[in-house]
């Protein structure tokens, strides 16, 4: 089992998450996060709107789901294309994966991938 | 113009004071519909009108409206209030005038915006109701109110009733709120039927302070603080109460869900219904106008929301066919004991038909100069209607404003 | 029934404006000390009451309560105000007298609603509140204000004293109040000690609207712009903010903070104990009735909160008990040079006796009658009073109103 | 003292309440300018104004400010409003004028707060206003309200003018925040440029707030419901919205972002300024007073900014520079169809001069005897000014009041 | 080392952080994030309080627990029974096990096993 | 690749944040999250400010970077310092390194260092 990771634009989320759905995964969750990469801030104004600075955090959303070895290409995939503005433009995000070594339903017990 | 006693002008201080809190409480009504990333710019729609609109007033925008001009429109007389001041023979009467009327002219304008929230250019917005109060607003307000032709009447001597401004201000916002929908374009990025209060809070806040405002807007309009005034706070209370109640009924019938958005929306909607006729009617009037204008709204928000015109707060669903709604049963609820006219019930069917001539000129002349107006803001280089899409799937707060809403410590 | 001179009329259509606005206030300060999934619930409790008294109350409400009738309620006479119009000899001082009171009427019932927020039934609810205001509030209001029995005084002829509505309001809600937390029964998943304000600023705006509404109750309650009204003006602002200060400092030195929500508290204790003596007492006497009902209410809800009782927002703690120690401060503090009565403190140990009995039948008759109907409606099929334990864990926002009160962009 | 009619009794009712409202409205506008982990903290120091001024105030405050006294200050004949009741010859204006007044009380002290938001120690706090409204706020009321010095005019009969309080309030409390600011230290953990509004809705309400509280505080200035009043609710409506349309636009021009904060920040520069001059200058004079205060004070909070005194919400930068702007410019545009006086526009150059000896001599009180409170309350032991690194760091909220602003479900 | 992770109801949160704590684990913390899995939604309304939808953004805490690998057992037990609501309904939430490296105590510069 | 999380303190997001960039690291994300380990809790008050209590949730910040391996040592070095409060006190927070089997840039498909 792996762990995929995304960071995104909050504005594609629901979106996202109905691709996720389409393409068979068991679940995912968003956390509302803020990030920086190469995309360096936002220019916002502070005093009493009498200058503009840069802050760093800029508003994203992380989505997170566990999946089947198998779905880990068709999942980023949809990621990819799907978290795309336009013809992509910096502050897309990135993707993340990882092992998972155990899942567990809370409400069946169920282990494994059944629990996905 | 009246003459103010010392307890009349208590009062129509305190009336105009309250009309302006409408306008803040318009900004939390609709700054809590919209999504996070642009309650700051809905509330500075509402929050610029407060801004822009007084300067304008006391400049040309009375003049036009009050001055004597001619049956369709002022004249210039009263720029920068000329001759209105504590040295002319009534003054404090003028001057009062003046301030209460110009509180309803920031609403008006305010009230536009929920058709194009999360949208429209901010740069042609602080243009676009400098010209609609100019060209829209001080036109059908002199017809009504500043002794032009809809005053006079048209079929008889009793023109159209309108107490506080059914049509001048509710109607007439609702004829620019679906013009402007429809020519600034749809919202990008959250199908209209997905999109969900950010803040419930805020939208009961707002229409609450919408509600306690609303006693200046509707008693104010007495000009003086006697047994009218006193019906028309009556009226006022008990048609936005049962419309409140009325919504929230249906929608908890209909959706199974007893929304508070949707009991503060029927609120909205019976205050606005009652405006044309606080002053006309009796309670009994105020408790079926209550009644029926928030069936006719829900049908008209929800047939709003297949229209495929964005109409994002349901501007001309509400303060459109709601002030249409209201005028019409101003004509048919007048109560002879009231206001001394007679409505359909009464047997007077004339002043139904001096009502739909008010309703279908307001209607008319509001869409086609709004149409206008905002035609040629289109076109002219650099302003242009609908931000640009990366402006507003990022949200128009940070963007446009150089503000997020909310920041909580740490990760923000 | 008073007459309105045009400054009179000026300030009772404002003070009527202020009592409404109490109940958005008091919307605002239960909301903000639920937890965020019941923020619209808990609002809407109050909101549902502005939407349904006001109907309630032209219908038949008034007459009950004002309709001439007997020592012990009013009549039928006032249907559909009936007769109240402006062809009515002294239409504005009825029509005025209506639309004050019915702000009494909404306030009452929602007071009640902070004992069983986060889990009572919202529509079991509309039909309490309903059955609630005719069967509990319109009789008391009858006895102390419509010449009922306890107005004509049972050892003399001065009947108890209350200038605003110490026993009718509060002390009534909050009898009504502790019956209701105790029947509707206790939250589940979350002992009452565990659960902290979500949003302490909205118990801050809330304080704020009632303290400034309160004057329109207060003061309004003289039906006169004059002295007296001044003096009620003064003697409120002057409780609340001792009764603020007392808290905020009995908090400090006992739990070594000074919480926020323990001055506004403090502020809202300050307002009930005063109501009933604002008329009647000076500036001492309210400094006095500031600094000990906050003492008193400290430990009564220091008590409440070991009682077993879930009585959510301390509502018999602090309406209950301070609307009991304010009824009884005003026998103690009357002062004849204010109102024309003398207390405890001048010599008049009777009028104490009044009070007692005010405050002992307003709190027999509204604790039973409430039991009896919360009794009725937990039988009926259908009804009930709490909501089943998933609706309540995943709170009423969501599963009630179909709405959540705030809601984020991206993630949410 | 005035008399006050029955119209006039009403006015000053709602006023008062209006100028009490302020005072939770500039609650709001802080607390929305500062990091979330604060919000509480710098409610409570407006909120805890509103429990301990009134109470003061009564005791011996207006006393002090308004007792007979000498030149300079008050004396202690009114301790415990001491002979102003209902038995007095006058009781009704005299309770009146105490209430309104002591609104001024409860908002001055609060406006200092912004200076020292985020840092300053809350016990210390509350002896502090205990002591600045008893040593600098009663002596300059009564300076220039109660028949003291500046009243009388120090160059010829004609003393300063100040209708509404734009040196005793604004200048006055700007001054003591410049110092109050330099004295306590900068903020810790974060640099003054680079904090943002954590809620800039609630700075939008805040601003709503004390705009329409500030009609209760300039047109009921006068006492009375007349012209004079009517054309201070005019003047104060005109300029509070050509500054918030100025401070917009010179904002959108300087940054390239429309700022809500900033014309929310105009709209208070705006009434600021006119505060003084309300009743003195027409819509015209308003109207240049609107623009230039803007422009004024948007230069002074740059100049703030790189001052490296933490004066935090830029109090000093608005109320001491925009209420010294607004005097100023009350002798500049001060018309005699107005008021009576002649300003330096009308040839009256001797005004201006008077003027400044106010503009000075308020300043120079206030700053040194603020600073000599402040040293005196840093070197007592268990007092002092700033809280220790910790408490600042994790935020007052939680460390001085137990609470926290917001707590959503769940994880929190 | 193991990074126990929790999707669970927000109204449990507060229990089982009682819980873990009781069984030995030294910190823990939570998160925020809305979900979706077989629960397909929660029905809420739109427009003006006229017309219902199902949205996939359901409320949960995620909460995450590093611990030795010998405490994984006793950990998910607990948490598969603090997080059951009455009998188990669907959305009770899921449990993620995934490989630590290396844990830092900040305070004391501790790694590993004495940093958890 | 890694991933490293930090738990800090929020008042030293922001310059942790900085610290972080000039470290070299291509990105980061930052959540909010309350959390409890040694520091059992904080002081707050229930009712009517009539009783204190203690809760658990104290509020902290997430702070996510993934790098490649070389990186690791650097920073971490430069959240231990950058994170200590003064002298270093209870609650300054923890870090938690695992390892990330694929990172890609979502807006050029670069996989693996190069998304970073
Ligand atoms: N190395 C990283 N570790 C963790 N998060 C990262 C990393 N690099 C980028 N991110 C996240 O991804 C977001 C988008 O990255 P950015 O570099 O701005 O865009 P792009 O990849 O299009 O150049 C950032 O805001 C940040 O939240
Ligand atoms: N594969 C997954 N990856 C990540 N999170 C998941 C996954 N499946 C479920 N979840 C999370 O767990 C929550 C509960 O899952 P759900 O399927 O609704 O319940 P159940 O497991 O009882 O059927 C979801 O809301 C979601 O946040
Ligand atoms: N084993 C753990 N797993 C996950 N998070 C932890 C763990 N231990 C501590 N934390 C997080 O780190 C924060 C600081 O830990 P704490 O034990 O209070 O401080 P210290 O490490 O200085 O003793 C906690 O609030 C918690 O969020």
């Amino acid at each position: 089992m792996i762990k995929i990771e995304a960071v995104i634009r909050p504005e594609m989320a629901s979106s996202i998450g109905e691709l996720l759905e389409e393409a068979g995964v068991g679940g995912y969750y968003m956390t509302n996060v803020t990030g920086k990469g190469n995309q360096k801030g936002v220019e916002v104004l502070t005093g009493r709107g009498t200058s503009a600075i840069t802050r760093a955090a800029i508003p994203k959303t992380l989505i997170t789901t566990v999946v089947s070895d198998e779905l880990k290409d068709k999942v980023v995939n949809i990621l990819i294309s799907g978290a795309k503005s336009g013809e992509g433009s910096i502050g897309d995000g990135k993707i993340f994966i990882s092992k998972i070594e155990e899942a567990v339903r809370i409400r069946t017990n169920e282990k494994g991938k059944k629990a996905l | 113009m009246p003459e103010f006693d010392s307890g009349g002008m208590a009062w129509m201080m305190v009336a105009s004071a309250l009309v302006l809190l409408m306008t803040p409480g318009l900004a939390f009504f609709y700054g809590g519909l919209v999504r996070a990333k642009n309650v700051v710019s809905t509330m500075m729609y509402s929050f610029a009108a407060m801004a822009l609109m007084p300067v304008i007033w006391v400049l040309w925008g009375y003049s036009l409206a009050f001055g004597e001009g001619n049956a369709f429109i002022g004249d210039f007389s009263y720029v920068l209030l000329n001759g209105i001041n504590m040295t002319s023979t009534d003054p404090a009467a003028d001057i009062m005038f003046v301030i209460f009327q110009g509180m309803f002219a920031i609403i008006t304008p305010a009230l536009i915006t929920g058709a194009f929230v999360e949208r429209f250019k901010f740069s042609t917005y602080l243009i676009f109701i400098t010209l609609w109060v100019t060209l829209v607003y001080a036109p059908i307000c002199h017809w009504v109110w500043g002794g032009g032709w809809i005053s006079q009447g048209v079929f008889g001597d009793q023109g159209a009733l309108d107490f506080a401004g059914g049509t001048v201000v509710h109607l007439n916002a609702g004829a620019a709120a679906l013009v402007a929908a429809w020519m600034v374009g749809k919202r990008r990025g959250g199908a209209a039927g997905t999109i969900v209060a950010h803040n419930v809070p805020y939208v009961i806040l707002g229409a609450s302070l919408l509600w306690f405002g609303w006693f200046g807007f509707n008693a104010g309009s007495e000009l003086a603080a006697d047994g009218v005034a006193a019906n028309a706070f009556l009226t006022t209370n008990t048609a936005a109460a049962m419309a409140a109640l009325t919504w929230l009924v249906i929608s908890g019938l209909h959706t199974g869900k007893m929304s508070a958005v949707g009991a503060a929306t029927g609120a909205v909607a019976g205050l606005v219904a009652i405006t044309p006729a606080c002053g006309w009617v009796d309670v009994g009037g105020a408790l079926m106008i209550g009644l029926t204008v928030s069936i006719v709204c829900y049908l008209s928000a929800m047939a709003m929301e297949k229209s495929g015109i964005d109409d994002a707060l349901v501007v001309f669903g509400v303060h459109g066919v709601g002030g249409a709604w209201g005028a019409l049963m101003t004509g048919v609820f007048a109560a002879e004991a009231i206001g001394g006219v007679k409505g359909l019930i009464e047997g007077n069917g004339a002043i139904v038909l001096e009502q739909l001539v008010g309703i279908l000129a307001t209607f008319a002349y509001s869409a086609v100069v709004t149409f206008i107006i905002l035609k040629i803001l289109d076109v002219i280089p650099g302003l242009g209607l609908q931000e640009i899409e990366e402006t507003e799937l990022g949200g128009l707060d940070v963007n446009i404003h150089g503000e997020r809403g909310y920041i909580a410590d740490g990760a923000d």
